[in-house]
């Protein structure tokens, strides 16, 4: 591993960047349906920042708090709640991934499938990235 | 639905199982083979009675391919050529026991297994009820045929397989174009005596279909351009070429060619479309051409290969001429010389494991020592060249009178000279068979040529025979040394027998033909067509 | 009735299991693999039995009607490949339990790809086509990956290069005809095209076409096929051998019949009969001059597919029934050639041409296997083989068109030349016949290897069944009914 | 003229895209090769949908929208470059674990001597 030493100016400024580019992120990500933004975006935007945590403070000691197992399991429940909001249209009888099959405004299933999203593109984005990271030091 | 023609076909297939499965112990596997060869041969015989009362047992295994099926009828011409190849068969396997045994041969389980497999696709395409049937059993004989080509796995096997394919394979697609013209033009591919009807409507696509039929049928029948595979294939052994390439293999394309001048086209239909001259040339030329060039031959085994080349144009001029008695005669001439140029190779092949003779000039003084089969060899020759009392001469006299009756002179002449070329190409053999002196048989016949034979020294007498030959008859000369010295024993009785049996067949074909099943069968055929 | 989309969302939903799963309790992806698969066969069957019984079987995603949603159809033509998905990826997964690469990534790539090939199967909307080929691409990618070997990254790198290529060239056309007509649905294009104007629609015919060649590898656009399935692992090269280029393959013929009649007939046929007869041609020509035996089979394929394309490109009925028969065909022949390509290279250690002599004698019931799928490739009756290059043919001579059939006929003769070799050095071969077996087969690769010699055979007869499933769907295609369907 | 101009650029990004992917020897050249010549398509898609004096139709604001359902599309087809792009990149980073460059002919070099 590389010695890694951490500039006090890139700690800093990440440790108070950090929260905001977090809001930001979840911010694209819960008006994807009026505005610009979405799941993919927001999803990225919130990667960014645990890119921006492995810089500040070395890779392996942010990996040591977001391991592989978790993060594919991220990843996982994503897709599988994508998956089950779909389905829940089918279960109601109406046709796959209807979202008015609720009774409720389209507004809230599409939420729930934006944030489904945001997780699974965060996850695999952060996945990506250590895996990337981990194969140059191997 | 009868279950007989089924029956005819699944015998030898099933055989096939059992012989692989008892590959390794000879006497079990020999043993399903003579079992196979009896059924088929009771099957095909009884199916050949029920043909004659007129019946027309038939079996569809269900549409195959463009709502043609997959089905077997049993009618007067396939029913004569089925009978024909169980009776050989049942001949070839005793013949093959001897032949691979005397030879012990590699891979014996392979070679019986693959035997009966091209038998079952002989019968397939003796039976097919359609066009389609017969170009699959057609497909699988060249499939089945392949291993017994390269049985040797010599380098010069290899070659011969690789040519045999692409030619037989070639064969089959075009074959298969024209079949598929017959179909888009007349809509059906089954087999209607006197043929199909509406091939005429468009004369370009009939002739365009009928020269590629020819084409694939061409190939198997050996007609000249397409014939080179046949003495290359001769590098099998010798009961392969035998009842293969002198009746299943060849004869399956005679009788390709036959259904599609008198079940597909009909004799009208090849007249009127101008047909009947462009193939009966095609065979007049391929009869003179192998004639000439069998007379050029060094082995044994080439000399007959393009000889029966010769052969079956005679068979393909017969169809050609389109005439009621040509006809006749083509369907006759398929038993005479199956019977005939079988013996002759079983001759060979009894010359080569006995004595190792190979080639043509090593045959003086043969007839001393192998006095019974030298004599069923000039016999059945002499039936090749069309000499009275034996099968050769009924056919080409049916032949003649045929070609006669069609006004062409010019094949009947050419049918005369192909009898002098085969006279020409017998008479020296069995000249120094019988009236040459053996050099080596000066002390009792078969010691002498053991043992002087044995010390690898080339006497005088012997000539340049190819290596195989010697090493063959120090073995011919070992097993002298056991067996005692009577000059008749002159060969095991395994290769012995085959051959009388065949020579006899020939022999009362051409004495008393119209006693015989295939004779009727064949009137009947002839009577269906012509009306 | 069941929804199609479950067709897709089941093997996409469950890609995600098998990645957790082997890393929560190792060895667990395959059996996840297996369920979820077993699912997906089962649905698969249940919705082509409704479709080949006549009603197809459609649903529009999210409930947005039709012009503006995601139409999902499955149809006679449709219905056997989503079938033939699901059963070859069931017959594969025999194979990889002990040949192939066991992780659970592997698997999740596995499922993905299953999900986006059914995709490109049932969907009707052409943008909804693409994205369901790039999903189906990048598991592609992943999974010709997985081979240890430094190659192998090459190779995937190459074919991913090549494939986004290609699909991006389709989506270049889908651009042009929406531009031409506003539309992405296939029907809705089909009633526009012919009135839009002849460049666009001429352009985005082209293009599509052109970028569905290159998934399908026809001759010049074909060079990642032979790398990625030399370096895949057998198990994957027998899976994207069997479904990947088919797939695309149906998506050219739903295109060309139910999409782009009567828009630039004469100029996009004549080009790619030519890309057909090119491949035909330098299809054999490379596969002959080819040493490694996967080479061989992978340059076969690109002569295979050339045949299918002829088929499209006649379009008659009997040549249509008889490129569906010849896809599903080709595919069960090939996944079996692969794999028993793999099984020998396992058992023996032989993968050229070369060390295949005397085979036959060493593992005498593999080679016979090999013997019955090769004589299928080459087209010897009662194959299924056969069955399609004859429909095919029959098809080109009814529509007169003399050069496609006789081009058809002689890929027979061109097909025993490359595979006669193999077969000749098997059996005909003086290889040194007591080198004993070095790595040991499950049984599990035997049996895929059995079903799919069965398959070979019993399939011979299905021309007839095929080409009743299709007749209603083309006589519907001909009266201008919206993709063949009675609405 | 002005307004074909986007389409020539389109055009020109697909060629130069093309360009790069199949003559350029190293490898991380070829896949920024393949994404100039995804956004050449992008381009088209996207000015294909674009509207004189068209705004962004974002249904908050009012006036002429431009066509948003192109503009749907790139979007899916970014998600999809994107993730092919990754998976290139750690395909490139598996070949330079292995062989050490990124040169294709180099790397072709060293796949060949370890076959012999």
């Amino acid at each position: 591993m590389k010695p890694y030493h951490e500039s006090p100016v890139v700690t800093h400024t990440v440790r108070v960047v950090a929260p905001f580019i977090l809001t930001f992120g979840l911010f694209t990500l819960l008006h994807g349906t009026k505005s610009v933004g979405g799941g993919f975006q927001g999803g990225v935007i919130v990667a960014s920042v645990a890119v921006l945590f492995a810089f500040a403070f070395g890779v392996s000691q942010t990996e040591a708090t977001l391991p592989g197992v978790r993060i594919v399991a991220f990843a996982a429940l994503g897709l599988l709640s994508f998956a089950a909001v779909a389905g829940a249209a089918l279960v109601v009888g109406r046709p796959f991934l209807d979202t008015t099959a609720f009774g409720v405004s389209p507004v809230y299933p599409v939420e729930v499938i934006e944030v489904a999203i945001g997780v699974t593109v965060a996850s695999v984005v952060t996945g990506l990235f250590f895996e990337l990271a981990r194969a140059d030091d191997a | 639905m009868s279950l007989l023609p089924v029956a005819v076909v699944v015998a030898p297939a099933a055989a096939v199982l059992a012989i692989l499965y008892f590959r390794d112990r000879p006497n079990v596997r020999e043993a399903w083979t003579f079992a196979a060869a009896l059924a088929t041969l009771g099957a095909t015989g009884w199916l050949a009675r029920v043909v004659l009362a007129g019946a027309r047992p038939e079996a569809v295994a269900g549409t195959y391919v463009a709502d043609v099926e997959l089905s077997l009828r049993a009618d007067p011409m396939g029913a004569m050529f089925a009978l024909l190849a169980a009776t050989l068969w049942l001949v070839t396997s005793v013949y093959s026991v001897g032949y691979m045994r005397g030879h012990d041969e590699v891979s014996q389980g392979r070679y019986f297994a693959a035997f009966a497999a091209s038998i079952a696709a002989t019968m397939g395409v003796a039976l097919a009820a359609n066009l389609l049937t017969l170009f699959v059993c057609y497909e699988l004989l060249t499939v089945a045929t392949y291993p017994l080509v390269v049985h040797s796995e010599s380098d010069e096997a290899r070659a011969a397989g690789r040519t045999y394919l692409l030619y037989t394979l070639g064969g089959g697609v075009a074959l298969l174009a024209g079949l598929s013209l017959v179909y888009v033009a007349a809509g059906t591919l089954s087999f209607v005596p006197g043929g199909v009807g509406g091939l005429a409507a468009d004369p370009l696509l009939a002739r365009a279909a009928f020269g590629l039929l020819v084409a694939g049928f061409g190939v198997k029948t050996a007609l000249v351009p397409l014939h080179t595979w046949l003495p290359a294939a001769m590098v099998a052994p010798t009961p392969v070429s035998g009842l293969l390439h002198a009746v299943a293999v060849v004869k399956s394309g005679a009788f390709g060619l036959g259904r599609v001048v008198t079940h597909v086209y009909g004799p009208e239909t090849v007249a009127d479309l101008g047909l009947s001259l462009p193939l009966s040339t095609l065979a007049a030329v391929t009869m003179l051409y192998a004639g000439v060039v069998a007379l050029r031959q060094t082995r044994i085994k080439r000399a007959l290969a393009y000889s029966t080349v010769s052969q079956l144009a005679y068979i393909a001029l017969g169809f050609g001429l389109a005439e009621r008695t040509a006809v006749f005669g083509a369907l006759l001439h398929v038993p005479a010389h199956a019977f005939m140029k079988i013996s002759l190779f079983f001759v060979a092949g009894l010359l080569y494991v006995e004595s190792g003779v190979t080639d043509v000039d090593d045959m003086d003084g043969l007839g001393r020592r192998h006095p019974v089969a030298m004599a069923a060899f000039a016999v059945t020759a002499a039936g090749l060249a069309g000499f009275p009392l034996v099968a050769g001469f009924v056919s080409k006299w049916y032949l003649l009178v045929g070609s006669l009756r069609a006004d062409a002179i010019g094949f009947a002449a050419a049918l005369l000279a192909a009898g002098v070329l085969k006279l020409l190409l017998f008479w020296p053999m069995i000249r120094a068979a019988f009236f040459r002196g053996d050099p080596l048989a000066s002390g009792p016949a078969r010691d002498e040529a053991g043992r002087t034979a044995a010390d690898g020294g080339a006497p005088d007498g012997e000539s340049s025979a190819s290596t195989a030959g010697s090493s063959l008859s120090d073995r011919a000369g070992a097993r002298a040394w056991e067996a005692p010295s009577r000059v008749w024993r002159e060969s095991a009785p395994a290769l012995l027998v085959p051959v009388v049996a065949v020579a006899l067949g020939a022999i009362v074909l051409g004495l008393v033909p119209d006693r015989l099943p295939l004779f009727d069968l064949a009137t009947e055929a002839v009577a269906e067509v012509f009306g | 009735m069941i929804d199609p989309a479950l067709l897709v969302a089941v093997p996409l939903a469950g890609s995600a299991l098998p990645a957790v799963a082997s890393r929560l309790r190792p060895r667990t992806g395959w059996p996840l693999a297996l369920g979820v698969l077993l699912v997906q066969s089962v649905l698969a069957v249940w919705v082509a039995a409704a479709a080949l019984a006549g009603d197809p079987v459609r649903t529009q995603v999210a409930g947005i009607p039709a012009p503006f949603g995601i139409g999902l159809l499955v149809d006679a033509l449709s219905a056997p490949f989503v079938v033939l998905i699901a059963l070859a990826a069931l017959a594969v997964l025999a194979y990889t339990r002990r040949g192939g690469p066991r992780s659970g990534a592997f698997y999740s790539l596995y499922l993905l790809l299953i999900g986006g090939l059914t995709g490109v199967c049932v969907t009707t909307d052409v943008f909804n086509l693409y994205v369901f080929l790039e999903i189906s691409g990048l598991a592609s990618y992943g999974m010709v990956a997985q081979a240890d070997r430094g190659a192998a990254a090459l190779a995937a790198l190459k074919y991913l290069l090549v494939g986004t290529v290609g699909a991006s060239l389709y989506l270049f056309g889908v651009g042009y005809a929406y531009v031409a007509t506003g539309t992405l649905d296939m029907a809705a294009l089909r009633a526009a095209l012919p009135a839009a104007s002849d460049p666009l629609a001429l352009a985005a015919l082209g293009l599509m076409v052109l970028g569905l060649s290159v998934k399908v590898a026809l001759f010049p656009l074909h060079t990642w096929k032979p790398d990625a399935y030399e370096a895949a692992p057998p198990g994957v090269a027998a899976l994207l051998a069997a479904l990947a280029s088919t797939v695309a393959a149906y998506a050219l013929g739903r295109l060309l019949l139910a999409v782009f009649p009567g828009v630039a007939e004469a100029v996009v046929d004549a080009a790619l009969l030519g890309l057909a007869a090119a491949s035909i041609v330098a299809g054999s020509l490379l596969a002959y001059r080819s040493e490694s035996v996967a080479r061989l089979l992978a340059y076969s394929s690109l002569a295979q597919f050339g045949i299918v394309v002829v088929g499209f490109v006649v379009a008659t009925p009997t040549a249509i029934a008889g490129s569906v028969v010849h896809l599903i065909g080709h595919a069960v022949m090939k996944a079996g050639s692969f794999l028993v390509v793999g099984l020998l290279a396992r058992t023996h250690d032989v993968r050229t041409v070369a060390e295949y002599a005397g085979l036959a004698r060493r593992s005498p019931y593999v080679s016979a296997g090999f013997a019955v799928l090769a004589l299928g490739l080459i087209g010897i009756p009662p194959t299924v083989g056969f069955a399609g290059k004859f429909y095919i043919a029959l098809g080109a001579i009814e529509a007169g068109s003399w050069t496609a059939a006789a081009l058809v006929l002689a890929s027979t003769l061109f097909g025993l030349v490359y595979l006669g070799r193999v077969l000749e050095r098997m059996y005909v071969g003086e290889g040194d016949t007591h080198a004993g077996p070095t790595g040991a087969a499950s049984p599990g690769m035997y049996a895929a290897v059995a079903v799919a010699v069965l398959a070979t055979l019993a399939l011979g007869g299905v021309g007839p069944l095929v080409e009743g499933w299709l007749a209603p769907v083309l006589d519907g295609l001909d009266a201008g009914l919206a993709m063949g369907v009675v609405p | 003229m002005l307004e074909r101009l986007p389409y020539l650029a389109a055009i020109a990004l697909v060629g130069i895209g093309l360009a790069v992917l199949v003559d350029d020897e190293h490898l991380v050249k070829k896949v920024l090769g393949l994404n100039v010549f995804q956004t050449g398509i992008f381009l088209f898609f996207v000015t294909a949908a674009a509207r004189e004096g068209g705004s962004a139709p974002n249904v908050a604001k009012a006036g002429p929208y431009a066509n948003p359902l192109p503009q749907v599309l790139i979007l899916t087809a970014i998600v999809v470059g994107v993730s092919v792009t990754a998976v290139a990149l750690a395909l490139l980073v598996r070949i330079h674990a292995e062989y050490g460059t990124l040169r294709e002919d180099a790397v072709r070099a060293a796949i060949e001597e370890g076959r012999e």
